[in-house]
């Protein structure tokens, strides 16, 4: 296939800068002089495929939609081989074409609107509107407001991206910031109630969540030591150095 | 300096003057008082009647549902070595296409400005939104409910169009539809007499 | 339009119409060529007669920068109204940062703001508050019962919203403004992930 494709007519194509496949297909139509609706396709997919074998490795970002065209062109291609099946008499069978061709059709229409824009783009730089400037108030009260001051819009663009970089901030210093205001230490005198509720009893080592960020353990601990004042919960350790059991004021005996 | 009292068309002249965006003949009707939105069409015509006879360097331009005032483009060599710095780049091949798409198909999804065009298109939303020349206009019902994209004011005032009625109106299309209907049924009769689909017996009816 | 050339007249009409700043002499007659100062301030004098003749709303005024037109005092009034209508001053990066939380997070406390910009936002609040872009939106419950902030319908008019639910998720922004590098990153899981051509066309069928 990659022989054949070469033979065919790539040499002055490669050169060329597409928008994408489409773009390359009305090119190949247009270059061929063919009827849209009666496309060559197995000429027309040997030259795309020579396209592709030229792109140049800078435009290799946009090749997976090339090859999905490709893909499709294949497709056609091969559906367009097939016998053809016997048919009722009121039966229609689609061209195998007929999507591709449409999809064609409308973005070559689209992309003459394109051009009519570029046209009024090119005549709108040649108007210019009032320019506008700052006033001073001592020279307005000698003449009269001339202009108003420049409505210094800002846009959604510059309110989304703000946000945005508001976001890679946080995730970047997300252990600095974010993470040690996420958790209060009432929120976790409230898991620590729950807990004890729940089990009567827990180990103190368990009321440290693995994998959550140290500041956490710093908060629960920090919320267990104001539980102990407050005298709502008692602590006891077994034996030096073992294991810390938590109950709730009332459960259990000994105190920390 | 004028003892006679201020006429409508020197107000109406007066406030394009000193806005800096254009202004409808609804909101200057309003501020006129005793002229209704019609008159301020005819009245621009008189401006611009003027403006040609006197041979002034700008004109009315009827623009985004309003009018402006803007320079004549004969002068533009010179009016645009003095806005050089405030020149917007001129807008990509890839914007453009996106951007005719959204003018037409609005309000529209990203997935159909992609299926229409065959590539990616989130790089140049991103410029067309940035420039403010494509708003967010709401979201699809259903699946995802993906973000809806239409044109802003501001694409009309680029483009110098008064409306997005003013966009050319794509009668090629309905030609090509036309054509492709008539070309269907002779490809229909075409079909009940070949044997096959094979493209090198439509290569050979060339 | 205009068969005639340009006359050094009507270019400096043009440059004084389109300029965001007073004009010296010395500069129109650079931009003018073959026109030295002294000729400036004939043709400015020309102008203004024939604005003057011609009933025009303006006049170039001698300011201590150089020249520049503005409306005549007669229009005062009907131009204040114009500007009443319009023009406040551009949002600050700090206003506009706490305005992007607030809309994304709302309804929020100030504590919750404060934590996220890292920063007191009080004095930002009240002007935010004051130009009617963020509202007072409740109380919220528990401790101390602090305010909660919501935006308002100008928000969504000021940025062209629909509505809020239109504003992009986290995931459609990343795909609107992330950073170039992830941006790359997503279009490239976005195309591995892309439905083959061939099956959208399929579906556009239906």
């Amino acid at each position: 296939m990659a022989d054949e494709a070469r033979s065919g007519h790539t040499v002055r194509i490669e050169s060329l800068d597409f928008e994408g496949p489409l773009d390359l297909l009305v090119y190949l139509v247009q270059k061929n002089e063919v009827d849209i609706w009666d496309i060559p396709i197995a000429l027309i997919t040997e030259q795309f495929l020579g396209y592709l074998q030229g792109m140049t490795a800078e435009r290799l970002e946009s090749a997976g939609e090339f090859l999905l065209m490709a893909a499709t062109l294949l497709r056609i291609k091969s559906q367009m081989l097939l016998p053809r099946p016997q048919l009722e008499d009121d039966e229609e069978i689609e061209d195998p074409r007929r999507e591709l061709v449409l999809k064609i059709l409308e973005y070559q229409q689209f992309r003459e609107i394109a051009e009519e824009l570029r046209d009024r783009e090119s005549a709108g730089r040649l108007v210019f509107p009032r320019g506008l400037q700052e006033w001073d108030d001592e020279l307005e009260r000698e003449s009269g407001p001339g202009m108003p001051e420049p409505e210094d819009r800002v846009s959604l663009g510059d309110l989304l991206r703000s946000f945005t970089r508001l976001i890679d901030e946080a995730r970047r210093d997300r252990v600095h910031h974010l993470e040690p205001l996420a958790v209060t230490i009432e929120e976790k005198v409230n898991f620590v109630r729950e807990r004890l509720r729940r089990d009567g009893q827990t180990s103190f080592r368990d009321l440290f969540v693995a994998g959550e960020p140290r500041s956490h353990w710093i908060v629960t601990f920090v919320a267990l030591l104001e539980m102990v004042r407050e005298g709502e919960v008692r602590l006891r350790q077994g034996e030096t150095f073992g294991e810390i059991h938590v109950y709730a004021a009332g459960e259990g005996d000994g105190v920390a | 300096m004028n003892d006679s009292a201020a006429t409508p068309k020197q107000i109406l002249e007066a406030l394009l003057f000193a806005a800096e965006e254009p202004l409808s003949s609804r909101r200057l009707a309003g501020m006129l008082e005793e002229v209704t939105p019609s008159v301020i069409a005819d009245l621009v015509r008189e401006l611009n009647a003027d403006y040609l006879r006197e041979t002034r360097a700008f004109q009315v331009q009827e623009v985004a549902g309003g009018y402006r005032l803007v320079t004549r483009a004969e002068f533009a060599s010179w009016v645009g070595e003095l806005r050089a710095s405030g020149a917007s780049p001129r807008l990509s091949q890839a914007a453009l296409e996106t951007l005719s798409i959204v003018a037409y198909k609005q309000p529209v999804t990203r997935a159909e400005l992609e299926s229409i065009r065959g590539v990616a298109v989130e790089g140049v939303l991103k410029t067309l939104v940035d420039r403010e020349l494509v708003r967010i206009a709401g979201r699809e019902e259903g699946m995802g409910r993906p973000l809806l994209y239409g044109t802003t004011d501001h694409f009309l005032e680029y483009f110098g169009l008064p409306s997005l009625d003013s966009l050319p109106r794509p009668d090629e299309l309905e030609i090509l539809f036309a054509d492709r209907e008539r070309q269907e049924e002779l490809q229909l009769e075409d079909e009940l007499a070949a044997p096959a689909f094979g493209e090198h017996v439509a290569a050979d009816e060339e």
